[in-house]
């Protein structure tokens, strides 16, 4: 028998395989597709206070391995997510991880405080990536002070494990990784999207209706893969790998570099049973090389030369 | 709704660019009703990297028909499958088509380029309730057209080369203005343009109709919310093409 | 006839498609497969001051849609690039721009004060995607007064055109055009690579010798375009877009989205005669669209909305 | 060297998972000797992104052909070619082996796995050149082996299922004890631990010996800088796999 069980900051997941924030919408759209509870936990998509519309269309573009969004955190808000999905998500036998979005710290407290009483929910993710109304719209996600912040300010209100998920789109992502250590978060989530863009050359229009949106999809990979290594490096607090992660080797890859779990995103549009397949083939992995606990994965880079990974000339 | 691979029975071009694939499943075919569609990983490959929608264009046993325009890399490499490939497909999904209302009589079929997929199955359900049915059917030229399993069928081409010479909303619009249909009520595919002018002809009239949309959409079952379709009222802003769609009242929405 | 010619702080490009640095040579590697004189420049590989042998393999790996690299500029030096392969760029008809790379701001001065007898050398391009050994060799690139700093030095010792290649691996690459804009910088090239990795789950060794390494290639379009975009707007200097540009489409979407010109990288390993391809093909789109001028594409993007980069949710 | 697109003129499996694939170039035909490589551009797809290199097998009026095993992408597709195809060819490029020195009477030919590719060729230029020709070939089993177009041969696989149980550098071995060759020299091409095993044998033997190296290429013609191969001694560290080889010489490279 192959361990595959995880603790993450007291609560157990049953493998280290979750489905992203935003990519899953609340546990209960693919019942038919897929089986949640083969999954090491849900996270849901992202909830703030109020209900989001979301942006106006175009929202996806795909890229070359990769898809561009600007969903503008379309969601339920989180009374409505409390009233009429939670229910479902105390029946399902997976750790649920309530993600959170914000424009302000106090509304962040404000959509913990509303969870905290909720046994269903196992556990918060933190989305920085989200534009602070007082500072013009700056995402809190690119200051490692707010971000630290935050994750102060919602220490001081929960028990329940808090992770911080973090955007590649600073110069380094260690420094933020720290800075959440040291403010009391329990892990951290490594990547979000990548900014990019797409452009319609006939009509010279943006795709998007925002024009920038967030990359993802098996393109960013590599760019996750390093963002990974370089926090796994910087922290002792368990980081959770994403980015173009569509099957176990990927995953594999991922643990190896550092991350403790890992999230499967964009590759729930493709297969809603993604999760349950790589949880799987992690396991038959460590069957034909002999591991006995996906543990001993994590972070066994074997990298016999120690160049870092911003010291190295290209 | 069910996820399998589906042994591919064959492919072949019926009109210029234009393929019809058949693949077998008994689950599909038996459950999906007119205006649902599938989606279809094209390849294993991540270029391209998502799944495409096509709407269900026939059944027959367990034989489930859809056609196409090749127009990028997904369309390509369908068109290139064989007899015994096997493809990734999800379906039935979509909201079909409210065929079964008591409130007409008489359905006017309308569709434009591609916008043809799913009426051949509307068609053949349509007539064994025993509706009427009259088809108006658009294209660029007549090699586009596909005029096959159609019934009372009116045709327009941009080029003239067969029937109506200029767009089938055109073409539909002098038809109504001729004849007088047993309450009627449109159902339209094709593109948007298209739709937007069918559904103020409607409205104008006062038929009802409904259109099937076209979009991008990053899943196909309603968890990535890329596909959002604007309401005209309603408390939410937008509802989803793919789960609460593709086809619609175009009463309830902004086309 | 349309006019695609372009000046570059008052060297004249006959068009707008240049070959990017370290993925052409030095010009004269390809002269069986491509014809240089139907680009508007070549950019040569990245010169230091001393030989690089350059870094052990495994030096490249493919990911999806992209490419790693660490070849760690490995490069002949400019005493030897002057001595053996001026002779030959001497003799093209298309402008030639040296690429510096430097480990301290000194070498930086001392590779151009070389270069700048050499009437052959239209324009430098400055490379500061390179570990600085006086900061433990964290890069130039992502610190902001020395980027600026090594314009101000470099732009007292030459009236040629001087051109600063940005790294994408920095929280907001506007700051560093303004800040070069400000330091006398002629234009601005965006991207270089982005940082990434790839690992061997089997061996569970990094596939590079360098462990990260820069990611190119059509993956990383959508990400050059974003930046493009951010930098053509927070500065009047031109920007040279690149990364991930295969065809003319690509190139034009980076045109629209506000380069000036653009640089052919990664594509050169699959065609080296992919540059004059994309200038042919670039006219042929300005005949079917009534262009008379290339330059009324450039920043000519249709953004009704004006959401900006770094403003949206997504 | 030229650039072009090249029609497929067959594919056909010749072993377990092995295609031999034939092309139309009277160019490359013409100027490409031993130990040379074509790189292919599989798609235009962009994954696989870069081109791949085959060593050229065998030659033939205007016909070229290359051998691969279907390992990942770009051989998956280029076994799914078909007669009539194009495909996008640069070749030929690389050093070839230097096979026409007068310090050697006997060429002994060695090739691990897919590492036969260069034999034909050689043999058949060999013979040409009025050298004696001797040939052994390694695989995992006798399924995997390819033994047309050798001469002299002498046969290894690790499981015994064909001629010698072992590795074909221990056969190599045996037979250099057994008989003696009238100044021999090596041509080795396989896996990298066969190289060195048989590079050490040279050596050990005083045996003059060139390998074709193996290994990532980014562009296959000298521009990306991607492909070192190390210098045991000179005043350059690294030379190109590409450019300077992919066939060396065992006393100049670290292997
Ligand atoms: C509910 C639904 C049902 C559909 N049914 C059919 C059908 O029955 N038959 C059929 O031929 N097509 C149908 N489509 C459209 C079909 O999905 C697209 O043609 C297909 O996704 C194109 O894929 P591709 O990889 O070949 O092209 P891509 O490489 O993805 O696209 C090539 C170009 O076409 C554009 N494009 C992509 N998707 C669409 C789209 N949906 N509408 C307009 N332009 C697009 C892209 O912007 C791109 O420039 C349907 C779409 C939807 C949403
Ligand atoms: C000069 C030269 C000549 C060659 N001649 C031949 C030949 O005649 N016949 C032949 O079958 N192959 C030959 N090869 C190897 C051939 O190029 C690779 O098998 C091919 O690139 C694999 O491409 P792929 O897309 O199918 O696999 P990929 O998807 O690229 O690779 C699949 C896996 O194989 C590994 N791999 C990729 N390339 C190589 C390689 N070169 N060596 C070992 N492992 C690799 C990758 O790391 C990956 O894990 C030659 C290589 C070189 C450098
Ligand atoms: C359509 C879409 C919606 C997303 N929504 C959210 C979200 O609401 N909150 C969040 O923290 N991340 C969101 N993400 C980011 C993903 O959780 C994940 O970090 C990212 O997509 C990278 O992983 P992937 O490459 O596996 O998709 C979203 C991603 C996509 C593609
Ligand atoms: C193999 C390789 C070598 C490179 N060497 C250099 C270099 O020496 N100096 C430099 O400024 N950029 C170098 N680059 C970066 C490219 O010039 C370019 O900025 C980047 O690859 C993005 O463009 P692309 O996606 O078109 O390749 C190199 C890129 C590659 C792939
Ligand atoms: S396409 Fe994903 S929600 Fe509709
Ligand atoms: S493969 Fe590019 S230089 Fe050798």
């Amino acid at each position: 028998m192959i361990k595959t069980s995880f603790h993450l900051a007291g609560i157990e997941l049953k493998n280290r395989v979750l489905v992203a924030s935003g990519t899953y919408g609340y546990g209960d759209d693919c019942l038919d597709l897929a089986n949640v509870n083969r999954l090491g936990g849900i996270i849901t998509k992202s909830l703030s206070l109020k209900p989001r519309d979301g942006n106006p269309p175009t929202r996806i573009v795909e890229t070359p391995s990769g898809m561009l969004n600007s969903i503008g955190l379309a969601n339920i808000g989180v009374r409505k997510f409390i009233a009429d999905k939670l229910p479902f998500l105390k029946t399902v036998k997976t750790a649920v991880i309530a993600n959170i979005a914000a424009s302000t710290i106090d509304e962040y407290c404000e959509v913990l405080d509303l969870l905290e009483p909720e046994d269903a929910v196992d556990a918060y993710e933190i989305n920085v990536s989200c534009p602070n109304v007082k500072e013009g719209g700056l995402s809190f996600g690119t200051n490692c002070e707010l971000t630290a912040e935050i994750t102060r300010r919602l220490r001081t209100r929960t028990r329940k494990p808090l992770i911080l998920k973090l955007t590649p789109n600073v110069t380094h992502i260690s420094e933020f990784a720290r800075a959440v250590e040291g403010a009391g978060a329990d892990a951290i989530s490594v990547i979000n999207t990548v900014i990019g863009m797409a452009v319609d050359a006939k009509t010279r229009r943006p795709v998007l209706s925002t024009i920038t949106g967030g990359l993802s999809g098996p393109a960013i990979k590599p760019i996750a893969l390093a963002k990974v290594y370089e926090t796994s490096r910087a922290v002792k607090i368990p980081v959770l790998g994403i980015g173009g992660i569509m099957n176990a080797t990927d995953a594999i890859e991922f643990l190896i570099a550092g991350a403790s779990a890992v999230q499967v995103g964009t590759a729930n549009f493709i297969d809603p049973a993604t999760g349950q397949h790589i949880a799987d083939g992690i396991q038959q992995f460590c069957e034909q090389q002999h591991i006995s606990d996906v543990a001993s994965l994590v972070g066994s880079l074997d990298a016999s030369s120690d160049v870092s990974v911003i010291h190295s000339w290209l | 709704m069910i996820h399998a691979f589906c042994t591919v029975l064959d492919v072949h071009s019926v009109a210029q660019n234009i393929f019809v694939l058949a693949f077998s499943s008994d689950t599909i075919s038996a459950t999906v009703l007119p205006g649902q569609f599938v989606s279809i990983r094209t390849d294993e490959s991540t270029t391209p990297l998502l799944r495409r929608p096509f709407s269900v264009y026939r059944t027959k046993g367990e034989r489930v028909e859809i056609i196409f325009n090749v127009i990028g890399k997904g369309t390509a490499s369908l068109s290139r499958k064989h007899a015994g490939d096997l493809i990734d497909i999800i379906g039935p999904l979509g909201v079909p088509f409210n065929l079964f209302s008591e409130d007409y009589d008489t359905a006017l079929l309308m569709g434009g380029g591609l916008g043809v997929a799913p009426l051949p199955i509307t068609t053949e359900r349509l007539l064994h309730a025993g509706k009427s049915v009259v088809t108006f059917l658009g294209s660029r030229t007549a090699a586009h057209l596909v005029e096959t399993h159609l019934t009372n069928l009116h045709v327009a081409t941009d080029d003239g080369s067969k029937g109506f010479r200029g767009n089938v909303v055109e073409l539909m619009q002098n038809v109504l203005d001729d004849k007088r249909f047993q309450k009627p009520k449109f159902f339209v595919c094709g593109p948007t343009a298209m739709l937007r002018a069918a559904a103020n002809v409607a409205i104008a009239r006062s038929i009802a109709c409904e259109v099937s949309l076209e979009g991008p959409m990053g899943c196909g079952f309603g968890i990535c919310q890329g596909c959002p379709v604007e309401l005209l009222h309603g408390e939410r802003k937008f509802v989803l093409m793919c789960k609460d769609g593709p086809t619609f009242d175009v009463r309830r929405i902004v086309i």
